[in-house]
């Protein structure tokens, strides 16, 4: 649980945000210079709100109104920051280490050898940070904040400057973080993919107000959020639940009210629940159902909206079993096929076109 | 070794009391000048510039005076001074400790520079950083800001030792000339130059004193170099 | 017991000699300090441990007679000194006989005359005493260099940089490059006198047998050796 | 035309890397720590390789054999680091102007204003670059690199930390850049969708070796690169021409010796040149020609092999009048379909799976 | 002003003096000091230590011992002064430009030392980044080393300005107590504390240098505080 209630001057530019996340992940969203840094600092106590109350399950880190402020280190949490500052007189290990030494044993969470294997940084424990490359840099800053074992986890853009198998590898090791040790994660990101990989709350940052927060299904299968979650990035989010594992094809099958969608497979026991971002763009529309076609997941489906956007493209939200989901089709395909509301259809979805990205495994969260 | 040998008497004295009294100088002084500095870096208060002003004081102010001002307070009838006898049986005045303490006040001010310097150039996110990591203000003085800082901190010891080695009117003024107890380099040295025809006597203790410094700056130049090559390897 | 002894830094080498003289027939350690008059003054103001004050000029032991840090039944006049006139070794200028009338601003032409600080130190301030008395101060004292002790400014005319010097006759004894061209008369200032004196409350045997051992003839030897007077 | 050979030791990494790259613009990718930032430094000038040339346009900057060494103020090269390096003690306008104002007027090829209004730092001008925020840092010095007027342009993976909005409107700024002025710009990124729209030459580097070099269709086009280039990168990098332009539905038409492609607007006169990415894993094959579907480029093509890579994933290369289009499905998909070579099929691409990232307009520099 | 005019004329005269000594040897040795600090935080060569063991001389020797020096170097027959003297018929012995070099020379190791310091605290990054946008090493370090290093720059001029203000030794040496040409507030001061029952005089001129020294102080402290505060605008 995090409550954020805060405002804050700084210059020309003020910010003004309150909200409330569950645990889990918690997912800034805004274009640069919205003030997603700015927040994440008062939550750290590295800037002061000039009002407001920060709460971290429970715990009152910051309220103006009884003057209480707790120091930074009294709130026990990692940040990873922007620019990485790793201490330059220390050795990577001892980087990494320098939360973990003063800890008392048993509060020791996260193991140095585990860090260490996942972000990819043995060879560099006894170097000096200088002579690191950018990426190795934001490794070993996620480090550190990861071994500090924090209640609260503060991620400013951590994973921008890593190649792409870097961050597949290192988003289930977040996820799974925040999950096992149930510590509540605020990301900064610009990142539709890393967001839905990881975020169970999505909060939307501009110009230093909140716009909007809410689980990142409901957001982003909002096509009124897109200009902010970006235009290419409209879709649905589904919830759906692991029915069976085709081991032969490594092909999951999942269920969900409007039918089963083939994904790549999850290693998970079958009843898992699970979260599929399905984009629109991905969904196209068949008038019959169509055989002889690689596509696997055919759901057969009720035209509810046709929503022409421009000239271009055309939004239609279609009803699966009662689960909305979007398709984005061209206008020409629309003067073509028609779509009228409450026209049957079978909304196609190539299964690969659920990137893994897009199929997050909650089981750990959601109570099986 | 062989070096120590080809010393009289009276240099090798008056080279060992220059190390002792050098030594202790900027030991006993360096606590509070890290103090200081900070203090100066870090801190905004009512009185501030005041404070930066007392501390520069024994550098504007002639040797002489701060002789007669430290003679006026640490002397056996001072006001600390006499406290101190009085209640710990300790006399600073005419003592090898006294002419450190002149030392000390007059070398002060050079090595609070060099510390604030050091402590101004270290970067406020990198303290922040170990903040968020659970160190309190102090644990992340000693183990973000001092570290990095060190480089700083060497030249203003070595700058208070060099000053030290040459300091002459403060501590004869507060301390006098006295043989095994005060005489140090500078102040033998001065008694050479007091009387006729002591030309190369005198100049046997200026490379002494030359030396000694050389050394301790050399020294100083190769842990700074050390250090510097450990943040880049 | 140990005789401390606080002492005009121009008397170093003597009193080092009469020590160990003094250390050897009483088996008792002088144990000096040398430091300008003034400072030694006030240290003994506040306190130090002083058994014997040995001044380079009457006005400190006067002030410290009137401030009663000295004993005065113990002061006596014991060395004396003699102004001189010095120009480099290599200087054409030959001796002369030095009166009131001389003219030394002229002597000194466009350079400057070395000497102690005329307001401050006994040396200079001997000096401006002697040409006050002639009437000639008013000429003099803008060609007056004034060096913070009498070997400083026998440095200035080793060294050239002044053409004309004025120093106790002791240290223009001891320098081979600069030659004495003519000593003032005694007439012309106070008689110079290094004033010895007790320090108040530390009459002490010891100290007292040193004072006398420094009027003994053996001492007196040494200091007729470095070129003093004694009286 | 830069011609790099160089060598360089830096503690335990050895880079040693050859390659020519024509002009336009030249991506360097590879993993976090290969070296990007290394060789880039030695091309400024700002660490000396051990041994070897280096040659831009026909000038040597350096040459170990003969001894020539020019120093990086002689390069007359723009920079974007990866860590911005902005001047704290001048303002940005001051920071911008840093390097145009020591130019002759006649040189200066790119205006303030210009560059101010892409990069959206207008309200900063008067700034210091303290209290900006990464993305505003980062915006500010990319204009400063630009607005130097440089013969070569060096960028650091400039765009990391910027949302996908500023995203968008800096990349045709970038590669127009390169064009109008010639340029030749060498861009460090990580990611493929950058490089695709920028980049003419792509550059695979690993631990600091050239695994290859080559025109970026043939690279990404080759499942060989796919561990490098991103596994869920693979796909097909077609040559097209713009054929028509269907105002009414802001679609344009592209011709291919394959056949045509229906894709979003492109404002290009006919005949221009353009490039198509299309990714393996958008690509759905049918056994017989569809009706009433939505997917708006049905392209008949021929089964030229069929390679299954895992239980889950099978490639299929198709043959589209002559075009190597790469498919991307199930291997469930392919047991079912029984996809042999020779086999006749339908290629099914909807036209919105071609996000207007992966269409690069290129008509400025290839001869219409 | 009304300050002014309480002074006695002796008091005017040294303080004015003082001002114009300090100010030249700290304007005049400026260039030197920015040079042999660039040369100390990046240069590397054969006997570097011996350079800077060179510039810190003067900090370790005795006042004193470094007038004499001076003496035998810029004195008239001196060797670098004879040749001044015979070329461009300039005498620094007995003239306030001789007490300027002697308070420049003392101050020297203060100045370089500060400097130095600023100049390894600047970023490397920052100078490449002006080396790719078409500057020369010389323009880096006009446009961009230097404004970075300023503040340290300030320390290093405050802290020469503050020393020579108290610089009395080396000065009394080599230009003697000249009424009006020499005697600055430290020398004055002096010649004060030789005669008995002048204490309250030594104290006023006590006074004066402290008033100069904090108010150069306090200027140089809000000109750092600006120029901290526009780097974070
Ligand atoms: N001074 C040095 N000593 C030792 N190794 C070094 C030094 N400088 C760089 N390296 C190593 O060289 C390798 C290449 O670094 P470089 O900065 O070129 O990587 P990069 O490809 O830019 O990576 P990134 O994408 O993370 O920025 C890294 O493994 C780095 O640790
Ligand atoms: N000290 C300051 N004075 C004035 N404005 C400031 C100051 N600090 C930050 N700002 C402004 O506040 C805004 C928010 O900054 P912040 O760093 O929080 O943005 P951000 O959302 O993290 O952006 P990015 O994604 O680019 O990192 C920016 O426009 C920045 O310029
Ligand atoms: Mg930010
Ligand atoms: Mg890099």
């Amino acid at each position: 649980m995090l409550e954020i209630d805060v405002a804050r001057r700084q210059g020309d530019f003020s910010l003004d945000v309150a909200f409330t996340a569950g645990s889990g992940v918690t997912a800034l969203f805004g274009r640069s210079g919205s003030g997603k840094t700015s927040l994440i600092n008062m939550v750290a106590g590295l800037s002061r709100p000039d009002r407001g109350r920060i709460v971290v399950d429970g715990k009152v880190l910051f309220d103006s109104q009884s003057g209480l402020d707790l120091p930074p280190e009294a709130r026990r949490l990692g940040y990873v920051f922007q620019e990485h500052r790793l201490f330059p007189h220390l050795s990577v290990r001892d980087n990494l280490w320098f939360g973990t030494k003063r800890l008392p044993v048993a509060e020791r969470r996260v193991s140095l050898d585990h860090v260490v294997s996942v972000l990819g940084i043995g060879h560099l424990l006894d170097r000096r940070p200088t002579g690191l490359s950018g990426g190795e840099k934001q490794r070993v800053a996620i480090g550190r904040a990861l071994l500090a074992s924090p209640r609260i986890l503060l991620m400013d853009e951590p994973l921008a400057s890593l190649d792409a198998a870097r961050k597949s590898e290192l988003l289930p090791f977040i996820a799974g973080l925040s999950r096992q040790f149930d510590i509540p994660i605020v990301y900064v990101s610009h990142s539709m993919e890393e967001v839905l990989r990881l975020a169970d709350t999505l909060a939307l940052i501009d110009a230093g107000r909140l716009v909007a927060i809410g689980p990142v299904e409901d957001l982003l299968s909002s096509p009124a959020y897109a200009p902010l979650t970006g235009h290419g990035e409209a879709g649905s989010v589904l919830a759906a639940t692991l029915s069976a594992d085709e081991a032969e094809f490594s092909i999951s099958t999942l269920s969900f009210p409007g039918g089963t969608l083939k994904v790549g497979r999850i290693a998970s026991p079958p009843g898992s629940p699970v979260r599929v971002r399905i984009h629109a763009h991905d969904v196209a529309i068949a008038l019959f159902p169509p055989v002889g076609l690689s596509v696997r997941n055919q759901l057969p489906a009720i035209v509810r909206s046709v929503t022409p956007i421009d000239s271009y493209l055309t939004d239609v939200m279609l009803d699966c079993g009662g689960c909305p989901l979007w398709s984005r089709i061209t206008t020409e395909a629309q003067s073509e096929l028609s779509l009228k509301p409450g026209m049957a259809v079978t909304a196609l979805i190539k299964s690969l076109t659920i990137a893994r990205g897009d199929v997050a495994d909650r089981s750990d969260i959601l109570p099986g | 070794m062989s070096l120590w040998f080809t010393l009289t008497p009276l240099e090798r004295e008056a080279l060992s009391l220059s190390l002792l009294v050098s030594g202790w100088a900027v030991v006993g002084s360096l606590p509070f000048g890290i103090l200081a500095a900070w203090v100066l870096a870090r801190r905004d208060f009512p009185g501030k510039s005041l404070f930066d002003g007392l501390i520069h004081l024994p550098l504007v102010l002639p040797p002489v005076v701060v002789g007669y001002a430290l003679l006026v307070l640490f002397g056996r009838k001072g006001i600390i001074g006499g406290w101190l006898y009085d209640w710990f049986g300790i006399t600073l005045a005419f003592t090898w400790k006294g002419a450190a303490i002149a030392s000390a006040v007059v070398a002060f001010p050079l090595m609070v520079r060099a510390i604030r310097m050091a402590l101004e150039g270290v970067d406020r996110g990198l303290e922040q950083a170990a903040r968020t990591l659970g160190c309190g203000p102090i644990r992340t003085f000693f183990s973000v800001t001092m570290p990095l800082a060190m480089p700083g901190v060497l030249a203003g010891v070595i700058l208070a030792f060099a000053r030290s080695l040459s300091e002459f009117g403060a501590t004869i003024t507060f301390v006098s000339n006295i043989p095994g107890e005060t005489r140090t380099l500078p102040i033998a040295l001065y008694a050479l130059t007091q009387v006729p025809g002591t030309d190369d006597a005198a100049l046997r203790l200026c490379i002494i004193s030359v030396v000694v410094a050389f050394a301790a700056l050399l020294a100083s130049e190769i842990l700074a170099r050390r250090m510097r090559a450990r943040m880049e390897g | 017991g140990d005789v401390r002894v606080f002492a005009a830094a121009s008397l170093t080498n003597a009193l080092n000699d009469i020590g160990a003289l003094y250390t050897a027939k009483t088996g008792d350690k002088m144990v000096p300090s040398y430091a300008a008059s003034s400072a030694l003054a006030k240290q003994i103001e506040q306190g130090a441990p002083a058994d014997v004050f040995v001044s380079a000029d009457l006005k400190w032991m006067d002030h410290m007679v009137a401030q009663k840090l000295v004993d005065p039944e113990s002061r006596f006049n014991l060395l004396g000194n003699q102004l001189v006139l010095i120009v480099p070794a290599n200087s054409t200028q030959g001796k002369i006989d030095l009166t009131p009338k001389t003219d030394i601003a002229a002597l000194a032409g466009e350079g400057r005359i070395a000497t102690g600080n005329p307001d401050s130190v006994p040396v200079g301030l001997y000096f401006k005493q002697a040409m006050e008395r002639a009437g000639q101060w008013g000429a003099i004292a803008p060609k007056v260099a004034g060096a913070d002790s009498v070997r400083a400014a026998l440095t200035l005319v080793e060294r050239g940089e002044a053409p004309l010097g004025v120093v106790y006759a002791t240290d223009a004894a001891v320098s081979p490059k600069v030659k004495v061209i003519g000593v003032f008369p005694d007439s012309m200032h106070d008689p110079i006198v290094y004033p010895f004196a007790l320090v108040a409350g530390k009459d002490s045997a010891s100290a007292r047998a040193f004072l006398d051992f420094v009027r003994s003839p053996e001492a007196k030897g040494v200091f007729v050796r470095y070129g003093f007077k004694v009286n």
